[in-house]
């Protein structure tokens, strides 16, 4: 998923008319303080760390300033601050209103009902998940006809707004919906939604683009999220590839088959440090960067569970061989393999060949794959 | 009666002139699937494993009657060609392609839906009746023809289930990969009903994974609704939590969509409840004895 | 069993405080149907002619049942009006709006027939079946209750047609307005069905009007399936051809929409063709007669 | 309905990407030269009046210039001409491009099915009435999922295009689908649509919004179409009004009665010349306007035709009086009423009371009116 920085979901927000307070992005504190004095941003204005993560308010992450020397005293203090493990590279300056009230509002995916969903809540500005259910709106949206006035009317009634505020919401749905739908959001989420006089204006802005989508978003190509370097390079060679607090590698086909092999370890006190899931992969290279891969995450055992379906196994024992003679021999480390299905016995004869055994149980080769790391965790 | 199909299917695969296409094509052909025709647009009048290949569906059904469709292609092209088979009349498309925007999903959905159509995936395995037939990709070594009726969202999880199943000389009725997609067109409360209404299945596999809550919904459906035994496994217990949707998702599934709260749901319900894929075919071959004592 | 609406029949208006739901209500109400509820946002609580308001159909429906909705809501917001009763569960909704962009009952007939839902209308008079229930807005005056069903694409000229088979002793079994405008939710084909299987109705007189073909594909429904005598009007014999569509729309209609062509096809397919509507109750007696000879 | 003149149809176009000649409009002979002088307009170039009528290249309404000075000759021609009616008062100047085939390319609405159609010939640049059926494809589209790809093939293929040119008019397609469904229109006709190399140019744009989706287009308030001045009038007040070349003027209510109304007259030997429909009004005060607005258009005789349902007979005969009292002595004409109906014995007696009779029957009160315009045609 592509996480956007507030500010280039303000972008967005702008694109479908959402009303935001005046603002400007800054990247040092000559600009901050250049943007509030030639009235880019009006003062007072608030100055906030374009990080992923939440809370910055409370962590230290967002300053007011009533003057372009504040502005950039409070710039200067934010950039390069070490926040939740972000480091702040950029700021965004924006206007400071008035604030009589601060609403929620949500767009999602339901996956139960199979449609875009609503959220709403009168009481806005803090995390969501905290806030009791029954202060909570859900409204689903079909997406044929999209969002229809009743629809409109349970959110405005459920956030409290009447008459001219009701009114200002409107610009609101139809924009969080539009944006939804059109930019492959899976998550388009405005907290606080701030009433200021009769009107209301967006303070925060949280989308959430979907990966599988990325093909018609080429404009987020550029953009990172919260993954590791290792991480990275799988996502580019298109590995799911996690990396976890444990000791033992774990390659697999299969998201399923992945995560039953991680129980079975764990059960047996071992403590998983990376997993792989290979999916649906027949190609010989695939899996020799893969193990690749692995290999520079410096497992302690590395444990492979293959079931041969669309993969072959011999496939991926020619992959792994082939990958074993790449890594250093002070870099290799003990590997136990559990090959099955399609070809299963052409993988365990080339495996056997190049000295690695495979155990033909799930639950023995488990607890060999423990052992080699060492034992339990 | 059956789940889904039947040896009356007639498959049509829409991107069997891909490598995918035309490799599952040749194993539904062993696994005894009647493959009537392929769709690649440019390609008619080619053959693929002696199947006819057609520009379109609507080609493709006024040529060969196909009735159900495997569809291939590639993700930006599965949204159009899932609207090409349900405006060509198939009624039934079994989704391989993974990697599908899920808001792509919605409007195959809602369509397929409102014209009476059954998605079954995206991103699944498909479906397999032994003895009848296969659309998907289900390696056909894995099954043996019998009784189990076996729902999962897995892919890999499920071929190693199904596999241990036979291994103990059990075989299945029909086996459905739902996919692990966020939307998906046929989920466990849909499938249940199929099985439990189905005269060729005795007792249910239900195979689920953290995330979502469709394993919740399956078990409410299983309490209220279904007589048959249900041996169920949820993978994941021991993965981190998916940050897939956010805040906003949390609110939706609220304290829902954790290994811990599926498989409570499910014991609850009355189902046999794995804590490892190996259980599986011990739980299948107890019930299994039981059955045949009666 | 009778056509769309009976004594069961719980209508929900919508748009109840706007002048003409207002009068339409007591009109209805006068003719003896329930009307239920009304609904128009932020005047829940009132009552308009002893009937509830509420903020959203779905209250109404929560607290009334009711099961039909009769739309006067202004144009512009029409669509979300039609959503809402078919989100609300109500499956027969008569749209009595008129001016409704047709792009936007594109969206509301396919919506609702996803749903399973039946729209009549837009812009129509709406049905009344004398004695049961009226939804919509023909006067109660011109009706008689009997055995002739009614079908007609015109708004007044329905009136004065069903007031002249009332005024020659000869009652209606149901009375549909289809609304003129280039999508309507019911057509002629939709409509016959209704009449031809309803054990209440003896014959059928149909009105239509030039333009489109609705007409022409009633005609081939009638020659196919249609068993009962039918009586079709046809107005606009006299009138500028309309120039609506253009070009492109002459393509679809190729040669059919011309009174000519209406006529022809209606007689081809066996009806009795009026020339004028005062024509239609000398028709309608002497076939009454005969049928009750019989 | 809201006929667009080409170059407007043509702004809409390109703000959907439909790829165009390079063009401007001209209102004035110097203007066509200086736009083809700074290289706005590329020479060689075509010169078209911008009227709505068909057939320009027959009647003198195309021309070509190789140079400004033929530009401005050929505009100084064009302008000022009296096409079929219309008075050219803007021309649209545009690139000349080497045509090698012209195609034919439109969306609709299909009553019949309910969902937009699209419409394609590889013979294109003549009227599409004129073209052999076998030689149109006819592709209807849910509006739900919208334009899906394999109807886009089924065009290409129809069209005869293969390779980059079926690649070309992919824009096309989605261009013609989103701008008709949006903009609200109920054509959308591209014809011809040229190939020009590899590539797809739109040489013209016919667009007609639709008059009830006008509260969504205010753009469009400014212009008239084909209406006479006395039609503006009436639509301006909402009151349904046609010209014909008779001399009895029709009064009915709703669109069915006033067509029997017609087909009645006709038959006895009447000539109608106006008709106008009162639609389902119960306010007095739209009655008497749209009465004067019938003697303004000069009837020999009028015919009162109303049936009351919504509208009441009582009201009609109110704003009928009230009328009548405005028009001038020497203005008046003979007045045939038949009222039935809803409050038919009050409107009977309030038109008794000002000396005019209603005769009960169609067929009698058809007659009447005929003998009262003075006799057959």
């Amino acid at each position: 998923m592509v996480k956007l920085a507030e500010w280039r979901g303000k972008q967005l927000f702008r694109k479908y008319g959402v009303p935001l307070p005046k603002g400007h992005v800054a990247r040092t504190a000559d600009e901050a303080a250049a943007l509030t004095r030639d009235g880019t941003v009006p003062l007072p204005c608030v100055v906030k760390a374009q990080v992923l993560a939440g809370g910055r308010g409370k962590g230290g992450a967002v300053k007011f300033a009533n003057t372009p020397e504040e502005a950039r005293a409070a710039a200067a203090a934010i950039l390069g601050l070490e926040f939740k493990g972000e480091k702040v590279k950029e700021l965004l300056l924006e206007q400071k209103l008035p604030i009589a009230r601060e609403l929620y509002l949500s767009v999602t995916l339901d996956r139960t009902l199979r449609v875009p969903i609503l959220i709403a809540s009168a009481q806005g500005g803090m995390e969501i998940e905290t806030v009791d259910d029954a202060a909570i709106v859900r409204v689903p949206v079909h997406p044929f006809p999209g969002l229809a006035g009743y629809e409109k009317r349970r959110i405005a009634q459920a956030l409290g707004l009447a008459g001219p505020a009701a009114r200002a919401l409107d610009p609101f749905l139809v924009a969080l919906w539009e944006l939804f739908v059109r930019e492959d959001a899976e998550l388009v989420e405005i907290n606080p939604l701030a009433v200021v006089g009769d009107g209301l204006v967006a303070l925060d802005a949280k989308v959430i683009i979907e990966d599988d989508a990325s093909f018609r978003h080429p404009e987020y190509d550029e953009i990172h999220d919260d993954r590791t370097p290792l991480e990275e390079v799988a996502r580019e060679k298109g590995i799911a590839f996690v990396q976890l607090d444990g000791n033992i590698g774990v390659i697999a086909n299969g998201a399923g088959l992945t995560m039953a092999t991680l129980d079975v370890l764990k059960e047996f006190g071992g403590n998983p440090g990376v997993f792989l899931d290979l999916g649906g992969t027949d190609d010989p290279k695939k899996v020799t960067e893969a193990f690749l891969l692995m290999a520079r995450a410096k497992p302690t055992a590395v444990f492979l569970n293959i079931f041969g379906g669309v993969t072959r196994c011999d496939t991926v024992a020619k992959g792994l061989v082939e990958a074993m003679k790449e890594v250093p021999e002070r870099e290799r480390f003990p590997l136990v393999a559990r090959i099955r299905g399609n070809n299963e016995k052409e993988g365990i004869e080339i495996l056997r060949a190049a000295g690695i055994v495979s155990i033909p149980t799930l639950r023995e080769s488990a607890q060999a794959a423990i052992a080699a790391a060492g034992g339990k965790a | 009666m059956t789940v889904l199909v039947d040896a009356q299917t007639r498959v049509v695969v829409q991107g069997i002139t891909g490598h995918q296409g035309t490799v599952h094509t040749r194993q539904m052909q062993l696994f005894g699937t009647q493959v009537v025709a392929g769709v690649t647009p440019g390609k008619a009048g080619t053959e693929v494993e002696g199947v006819p290949v057609f520009d379109s569906v609507r080609d493709a059904v006024a040529k060969t009657h196909a009735n159900a469709s495997c569809i291939f292609v590639p993700a930006p092209f599965a949204k159009d060609a899932l609207i090409e088979a349900v405006d060509a009349g198939i009624l039934l498309s079994v989704v391989v392609t993974e990697h599908i925007p899920f808001h792509d999903m919605l409007v195959m959905y809602h369509y397929s839906k409102s014209k009476g159509g059954r998605i079954i995936g995206p991103n699944c395995p498909g479906i397999a009746a032994p003895g009848l037939s296969k659309v998907g990709i289900i390696p056909n070594v894995v099954f043996r023809r019998g009784r189990v009726g076996v729902i999962s969202r897995s892919g890999t999880l499920t071929y190693e289930i199904v596999n241990g199943i036979s291994e103990h000389g059990i075989g299945q009725s029909t086996c459905i990969g739902l996919g692990g997609d966020p939307v998906v067109g046929t989920s466990f409360v849909d499938a249940l009903p199929m099985f439990e209404s189905d005269p060729d299945t005795d007792l249910i596999v239900l195979v689920g994974e953290i995330g979502g809550q469709s394993e919740e919904d399956g078990a409410e459906y299983i309490r209220q609704h279904v007589t048959k035994p249900v041996v169920a496994y949820i993978a994941g217990r021991a993965s981190p939590p998916g940050k897939r949707m956010g805040h906003a998702g949390a609110i939706i599934s609220r304290g829902r969509g954790t290994a811990e709260t599926k498989l409570a749901a499910l014991s609850a319900a009355g189902a046999q409840v794995a804590r490892f894929p190996y259980e599986i075919p011990d739980l299948v071959a107890q019930i299994v004895a039981r059955q045949n004592r009666r």
